[in-house]
């Protein structure tokens, strides 16, 4: 089965923050330096040239752009100046929107107005939802310090934040693990033949791992710092994940600092670091994946590191000025910025990478292996995508 | 017969020679050999002094002959035989016995060294004996010169070669000068313009008042050689006599009906890329239904690289199918530009450069295997665009369909249909392409092996401008050489027949290389165009009465030297 | 003093007699056993040459030309093949072992390889003795 | 009145109408300039043809074979050469360079700068005495440094003029006034070290510009080990390793480091057993030279027969981006090599690291989009070609125009290739732009007709490009033709 040529796949990866794709001419000196290429996994050459030719729809059955972490390697070294490592980048956001189902992620890539306009309205909404009961039935919010404390639940019940951490949760996983589901639909269904039910499972313990580690970021030339950053960053995530969802009873008590308050620190300062070291890095333009911001590169991390920042003052408040309105105030910021954040960096931007990465490898796999299979029982029968020979080394 | 008087000199080569081989011994042996009148050996006998000593001798002894044993004839031939001529002997007197190349430089055993130094001089003793003397004649050269083609090369030709006293028929077969480049708006990666080129050639040419320029005209028949052919026009009678010829006939399109998969004659939105060069022209790039083109697709190598039509390659499609993108792009700034190749040939000055600003103008490149080629077909009834190019693209492992509404086909460059009937003509010959053959591939791209005529432009292999006037140029070159000088010069070693003897059977006609041997009907006999020969004797070995031999290296010239060179030992 | 046999090379102008200079220009040493004629092309090389070269008592006659496609009169050397191939045949019959004759390709810039020829040729020639033939032909006359 | 073309009226008419001196300076003794300088010497014209080094020949003369026929170069040049030396009408000058260019066009004065040579030309008799006593040995620039010469050396037997000659950079009694051994040595006792440099002035009228190119310098493309790996070699150190008359004579070995640790090619070394040609190095690379070097494919894939023939056995790797067989013959050559089991991968080389004895590349082969990790012992560049060192220089003192890369440009482009702006000086060959041996052989020849042309006419003919229009208005961006004279 041949494919059509989609001549305007170019100029919406353009519109999506793509600077120039016309400079290649395919030599190949790109995939060949890359440190992660491998045995059935060669990019980012061909995956450029896709973009140039126009075939989209192919695309979204390839995992290699998930594969490449942005050391830059490719780029300093290529002969047409093409800049190869910014290509694949310009397709992982081409690939993000492709899979999601819902359009936002394209509208979020393309227009600054959408992405800015959805966050201030969630912003909005979750002020509302602190502020609009209180307006019903004044009088419950206790403004006296508590001795070591301040009666936070007054102002927000641990009930009602926990079913809106919940609902958000159901809310986000199911917009992420959905447009998952597509890519895998994709990215199985070029194999084009039967996938043994054990391999999800067999292979599922690798996605746990890499999805914990990342860690054939450690694999690029001079990216470890980068890695360990990036893993801590991970951490953070886990651990205030945990507190919140789970535990949030502990997290969110009224007087006295308790057990869950060193996780916290730990989690509080991961997140802080990991965000301004990736600002930073943005800012002074140092490696290679840092020459080009787009407005979404920023956003992620600039954020992040106001929700950090802002959980850390609602704190100090807290438990060290015991100054109940500043806590309030602080808390509905805080909400107010953490919540947008996840509801649009989680399923439709920056942040989906850090999920569609592993699965990308873990489908990556799946295939494999069910070619081989597929292999041994008919050899040569096998039409494209070319049969990968072995799986992802992990 | 009459005492010969040779001279043998022997040379020590300060002490390359001498260091291995005892001169003194040679020389000694010489001297006894009947006809030796004089047999000395001196420190360096192409040094002044020994050449001095040389033409003393042949004044004072009377030397008829004269041998010399000291390095490759290669080295000093020249030398020595310019000493005989001062001296007022025949150069061709000379015979040299390579005793330092050959002798002391390659052997150590001084014994066998000399001995072998003593049969190679001896050899040169006997040959010498039957050497004759020999003149070089020269022959006086026509001053006019026939440009055959009226294009870019041969009007560049014409140009360079006439002027005062020097006449240049251009004889163009069509009705008007130009060839294939009328029509070709720009060229190359600058977007030269090929019109104004054209127009300055054109002009300067009919201007020329040496210049004589014969369109609408074919040439019926060409004889003589040299310095002096005769043409005879087809049309009517007039006759040229002209002293040299260049060929420049050019090249004409591959037909692109000839391929089923090109879709050319089929589909009436595949043109060729001549047909292109039109449409630019007019500025008006349509469609059959007369809307403007969205997405065009140009073909590379249709009729090139390709065992079916021709293995060799065009050289300059791919700069023009770059070229073509830039137009199109120029006229068409939305349309979508594909461009299917094979390897993309851009090697000129400039010219991947032009290649690089090409693709930054969102021109697609799609890679084709040139074992398997895109097929133009007909789209699907409901497809917006009416062809389909496809294709499998190697670059990405994917087979990909193209839909287009205009396909434009890179067509090789083929020799013209008549280039075999031109090439006998004026006896040259053609390659299993029909392209003319070259003097030499390397050294002599505008030469044939027939003397005084030249080839210049695309009738030689395909080129593009520069390198069609570059070639032309070089014509002109040896042209105006040949001119100023007057007179060609005929080597003296060249074969002859001895017409006594031939029984005209005529397999020297059947093995010369250069058809330097005619057959004379009214005698009988074979006899040598001593303008064409080479000398290379083919024909004096091939002859089986013996009657065709190559002057200075004569049978009994072989024969005498092998029984000097085996002579039994003595002294 | 062992038997040195008489080897007869007969070399065309333009590259076996050039790489024969060469090998001497670079002092590459080889048997003395070989005594070189020059002629301009081995297409010139007439069967009657050998003959006389074997009658006149040479022990082997080695023809060299250009390599194929590189001949300065463009197929002289094809020429010189055939008519290899044609004589020697006719020399067996006369009682000339094929051995003693040899056509080799020997270009300008190949000294080395025709010191290497001559030299192998040379040992052949060597092991087989002293040609009869001479004798042989002097019955013929 | 009518002018040299002998038209009554026309742009041509504009002809500059100074006399025009007879004589002719070619510069430059590569195949380009002998190629010219015979031409005009045969046409009874007065020809000097200055070359820098000690003999004429230039590159074509290292080459062993020459693509496509695979003519050995020399059996073709050197013949060229010796007409040159023995030529009625040719003064050669070598180990000579122009200083200073003055007078305008039918009447240059022209100053030569002429090293001494310390060998009386007329009296050696090239036995090479003095560089078997000569003590100094250094890399031999013919031998593209594979092999060894002697301060006292002759470039190549064939060399033209066919004299020794003594290089005073190496010499020892240069250096501390003491040795001498080659004038003791010397037979014909021609050997004067303590000759001095000598300034020659001539005049002519017409000056064809043949300087040549040189090779890109390997190790400046870091990734491919030029340098660090004794058995990644250039093509010209290939050239010169399968040459009967190079170092090995013709034994394509292995390099390996002799007792005073220096690299060295042996013919008894072992012999490679998989290379790799790896093309377009420093070329179409817009870390160094963004221009195609025009000859490399050919003489790639003429290595890789050169191999196969020498080493049947060895595995052959051709590794390229675009193959550019375009000239007579090339395409079909192209064909018989892939005919000939020689691996032809497309994809371009990113780099050659060392492992064991082994060396070992990374390349895509980007039709079957896999990573190729070859194990080699042999890895030959191919180098592109470069401006000659000395072109922006020589430009400037000719007042004549180099564009931005420093190659020598055309007053009209894709017009007449050999004319520059000023109507006495002429280009041909590769200073021009990298070109093969044919194309250069056509352009010298067409520089020699216009020179030709401007003697028989006592005047210097008009630059085409001063006829034509400016290259064409296009929306293409038109290339950077800034010329820097």
């Amino acid at each position: 089965m041949s494919r059509r040529l989609d001549p305007t796949l170019p100029a919406r990866l353009r519109e999506m923050g793509l600077m120039d794709n016309s400079k290649c001419f395919n030599c190949g000196h790109c995939t060949a330096v890359c440190q992660l290429t491998e045995e059935g996994f060669a990019y980012p050459r061909q995956d450029i040239r896709m973009l140039q030719m126009g075939l989209g729809d192919a695309l979204t059955e390839r995992v290699e752009p998930w594969l490449c972490y942005y050391c830059g390697d490719c780029t300093k070294s290529c002969p047409r100046d093409a800049n190869p490592a910014e290509q694949m980048m310009a397709l992982r956001r081409y690939l993000t929107a492709a899979y999601d189902w819902t359009g936002l992620a394209w509208k979020f890539y393309t227009s600054k107005a959408w992405e800015i306009g959805v966050l201030l309205g969630l912003a909005l909404i979750v002020v509302g939802l602190f502020v609009v009961p209180h307006l019903l039935h004044p009088g419950q919010i206790q403004w006296e310090p508590l001795d070591g404390g301040v009666a936070v639940s007054s102002f927000a019940a641990v009930s009602w934040v926990h079913l809106g951490d919940m609902v958000m949760l159901g809310l986000l996983s199911f917009l992420l693990l959905s447009n998952i589901f597509r890519m895998g639909r994709r990215i199985l269904g070029a194999a084009r033949v039967p996938i043994p039910i054990t391999l999800y499972l067999s292979e599922a313990w690798h996605l746990v791992t890499h999805f914990a580690t990342q860690r054939r970021f450690g694999k690029c030339n001079d990216k470890e710092a980068y890695w360990v950053v990036h893993l801590m960053l991970m951490s953070g995530y886990a651990i205030m994940f945990l507190l919140v969802i789970v535990f949030l009873s502990s997290l969110q008590t009224d007087v006295g600092l308790n057990w869950t308050t060193l996780p916290g620190y730990f989690a509080t300062f991961a997140l802080l670091y990991a965000s301004a070291y990736f600002l930073r890095g943005r800012w002074q333009k140092s490696a290679e994946v840092n020459r080009y911001s787009t407005f979404s590169d920023w956003l992620f991390p600039a954020l992040l590191f106001a929700t950090s920042l802002t959980g850390i003052l609602m704190h100090i408040f807290r438990y060290y000025l015991t100054w109940p309105a500043g806590t309030y105030v602080m808390y509905v910021i805080h909400m107010a910025i953490v919540v947008p954040m996840l509801m649009v960096e989680v399923p439709f931007s920056k942040w989906s990478h850090l999920a569609y990465r592993p699965f990308a490898i873990y489908f990556a796999n799946i295939r494999s292996k069910a070619l081989q299979a597929a292999q041994k029982t008919q050899p040569g029968s096998l039409g494209v995508p070319p049969a990968v020979s072995n799986a992802l080394e992990v | 017969m009459n005492p010969q008087r040779i001279g043998v000199y022997v040379c020590w080569c300060g002490s390359n020679i001498a260091k291995i081989v005892d001169v003194e011994k040679v020389a000694r042996v010489m001297a006894r050999i009947p006809g030796v009148e004089v047999s000395r050996e001196y420190k360096y006998m192409c040094s002044d002094p020994g050449q001095e000593l040389i033409m003393k001798d042949i004044k004072e002894l009377g030397l008829d002959r004269v041998v010399v044993a000291s390095c490759s004839p290669r080295m000093h031939e020249p030398t020595f035989r310019k000493t005989l001529k001062l001296a007022g002997l025949n150069p061709y007197m000379l015979e040299m016995a390579n005793i330092r190349e050959h002798v002391s430089w390659v052997h150590e055993n001084q014994e066998l060294a000399t001995a072998k130094a003593i049969n190679l001089t001896r050899a040169a003793v006997h040959r010498v004996m039957v050497h004759a003397p020999l003149v070089q004649h020269e022959v006086p050269v026509n001053r006019a010169t026939m440009v055959l083609g009226g294009g870019i090369t041969g009007m560049t030709a014409a140009l360079r070669i006439a002027g005062q006293g020097r006449k240049v028929y251009l004889v163009e077969r069509s009705d008007e000068l130009g060839g294939r480049a009328i029509g070709v708006g720009r060229a190359g990666p600058h977007m030269n313009s090929v019109a104004a080129l054209l127009d300055n050639l054109t002009t300067r040419v009919n201007d020329s008042a040496y210049i004589d320029v014969l369109t609408g005209t074919v040439v019926g028949e060409v004889s003589g050689f040299v310095g002096n052919f005769l043409v005879r026009l087809a049309n009517g009678t007039r006759e040229l006599t002209v002293g040299a010829i260049v060929v420049a006939t050019g090249t004409q399109p591959f037909d692109a009906k000839k391929l089923h998969r090109s879709g050319y004659g089929r589909f009436p939105n595949v043109v060729t890329s001549t047909q292109f060069e039109e449409m630019a022209a007019s500025g008006r790039f349509t469609t059959e239904s007369g809307k403007a083109p969205r997405r065009v697709a140009i073909i590379h190598c249709v009729g090139s690289r390709d065992s079916e039509t021709h293995s060799y390659c065009s050289r300059t499609c791919c700069m023009d199918a770059l070229r073509f993108s830039n137009i199109l792009r120029d006229a068409l700034p939305d349309a979508a530009i594909y461009q299917a190749y094979s390897d993309m040939r851009a090697f000129g000055r400039d010219a991947e450069e032009f290649y690089a600003r090409t693709a930054e103008r969102d021109v697609t490149f799609l890679l084709f295997d040139k074992l398997l080629p895109p097929t133009v077909s007909e789209a699907p009834a409901g497809d917006p665009y009416p062809l389909l190019v496809t294709m499998d693209e190697i670059a990405t492992g994917i087979a990909i369909e193209v839909p287009a509404d205009l396909v434009v086909l890179m067509v090789a460059r083929e020799a013209c249909s008549d280039a075999k009937d031109v090439a006998k003509l004026v006896s040259i010959s053609v390659d299993k392409d029909g392209f003319f053959i070259e003097k030499h591939p390397k050294l002599d791209p505008a030469a044939t092996t027939t003397d005084g005529i030249y080839i210049a432009g695309s009738c030689q292999g395909p080129k593009d401008i520069p390198d069609c006037m570059s070639q032309a140029g070089a014509t002109a070159a040896r042209v105006l050489a040949a001119i100023t000088m007057g007179k060609v010069k005929v080597p003296a070693t060249t074969a002859t027949v001895n017409e006594d003897l031939c029984v005209g059977c005529q397999t020297c006609i059947s093995v010369c290389p250069y058809g330097a041997v005619i057959y004379l009907d009214k005698h009988r006999v074979s006899r040598v165009e001593e303008v064409i020969c080479k000398g290379c004797g083919t024909c004096a070995a091939a002859c089986p009465a013996g009657t065709i031999s190559p002057r200075h290296f004569t049978d009994n010239q072989v024969l005498q030297q092998l029984e000097g060179l085996l002579a039994a030992e003595e002294g | 003093m062992s038997y040195e046999p008489k080897l007869v090379a007969f070399l065309c102008n333009w590259c076996s007699y050039t790489g024969a200079d060469l090998a001497g220009t670079s002092r590459t040493k080889y048997s003395e056993s070989v005594r070189i004629v020059r002629v301009m092309c081995s297409g010139r090389i007439d069967p009657t040459f050998v003959l006389k070269a074997f009658r006149e008592g040479a022990d082997g006659v080695l023809i060299s030309g250009c390599h194929p496609g590189d001949c300065h009169y463009h197929e002289g050397n094809y020429k010189a093949l055939r008519r290899y191939h044609l004589l020697t045949p006719y020399l067996v019959q006369m009682g000339i072992e094929p051995e003693r004759i040899r056509l080799e390709w020997v270009s300008a810039s190949e000294g080395n390889r025709f010191a290497q020829i001559v030299d192998e040729m040379t040992a052949t020639l060597r092991t087989m003795g002293p040609s009869k033939v001479q004798a042989t032909m002097a019955n013929y006359a | 009145m009518e002018n040299w073309e002998g038209s009554p009226s026309g742009a041509s008419s504009t002809a500059r109408q100074s006399p025009v001196r007879p004589e002719t300076l070619v510069i430059g003794g590569g195949i380009a300039g002998i190629q010219a300088a015979l031409e005009i010497a045969n046409a009874g014209e007065k020809v000097y043809l200055v070359e820098k080094s000690g003999t004429i020949g230039g590159h074509m003369a290292m080459f062993d074979k020459t693509f496509p026929t695979l003519d050995c170069a020399a059996c073709i040049l050197t013949p060229k050469m010796v007409e040159i030396a023995q030529h009625p009408n040719i003064d050669l000058l070598t180990l000579s360079q122009v200083t200073a260019v003055d007078g305008a066009p039918g009447n240059f004065s022209v100053t030569v700068e002429k090293k001494a040579r310390q060998v009386t030309e007329a009296d050696c008799i090239g036995c090479g005495m003095c560089a078997e006593q000569c003590p100094k040995s250094v890399p031999s620039e013919f031998d593209a440094g594979t092999g060894m010469r002697k301060a006292a050396y002759i470039p190549f037997p064939q060399a033209v003029p066919n004299k020794y000659l003594i290089d005073r950079e190496n010499c020892l009694y240069a250096k501390n006034g003491k040795c001498k051994l080659c004038v003791g040595a010397c037979p014909a006792n021609c050997i004067d070290l303590d000759e001095e440099d000598a300034t020659v002035s001539i005049a002519v009228g017409n000056i064809i510009v043949a300087v040549g190119f040189q090779v890109f310098d390997a190790a400046r493309a870091e990734n491919f080990g030029y340098g660090r790996f004794d058995n990644v070699i250039t093509s010209l150190e290939f050239e010169r390793l399968v040459n009967a008359s190079g170092p090995t004579g013709g034994v394509l070995s292995l390099a390996v480091r002799d007792k005073r640790k220096r690299r060295v090619f042996l013919p008894e070394s072992p012999k490679p057993e998989q290379v790799a040609i790896i093309h377009c190095v420093g070329s179409r690379d817009c870390n160094h030279n963004q221009w195609c070097s025009r000859v490399c494919c050919m003489y790639s894939l003429k290595f890789a027969h050169l191999v196969k023939e020498k080493l049947p056995d060895c595995e052959v790797f051709e590794f390229y981006i675009d193959m550019r067989a375009f000239g007579k013959g090339y395409e079909e050559f192209y064909d018989r090599i892939r005919g000939e089991g020689v691996h032809v991968v497309r994809g371009r080389t990113a780099t050659v690291e060392g492992s064991g004895s082994k060396l070992k590349l990374r390349t895509e082969d980007i039709v079957n989009a896999r990573l190729l990790e070859q194990e080699l012992d042999m890895v030959i560049l191919s180098v592109g070609l470069e401006p000659n060192a000395q072109a922006g220089e020589l430009a400037r003192m000719l007042g004549i125009s180099v564009d931005h890369n420093k190659w020598f440009i055309e007053s009209s482009m894709g017009a007449a290739p050999t004319e520059t702006s000023n109507a006495g000086i002429h280009l041909a060959g590769a200073c021009q732009g990298p070109k093969d041996i044919p194309d250069t052989v056509a352009q010298a020849s067409d520089a020699a007709a216009r020179v030709l042309r401007s003697i028989l006419h006592g005047r210097a003919e008009p630059p085409l490009g001063s006829l034509l229009p400016r290259p064409g208005t296009t929306a293409v961006p038109a290339l950077d033709q800034r010329s820097e004279s």
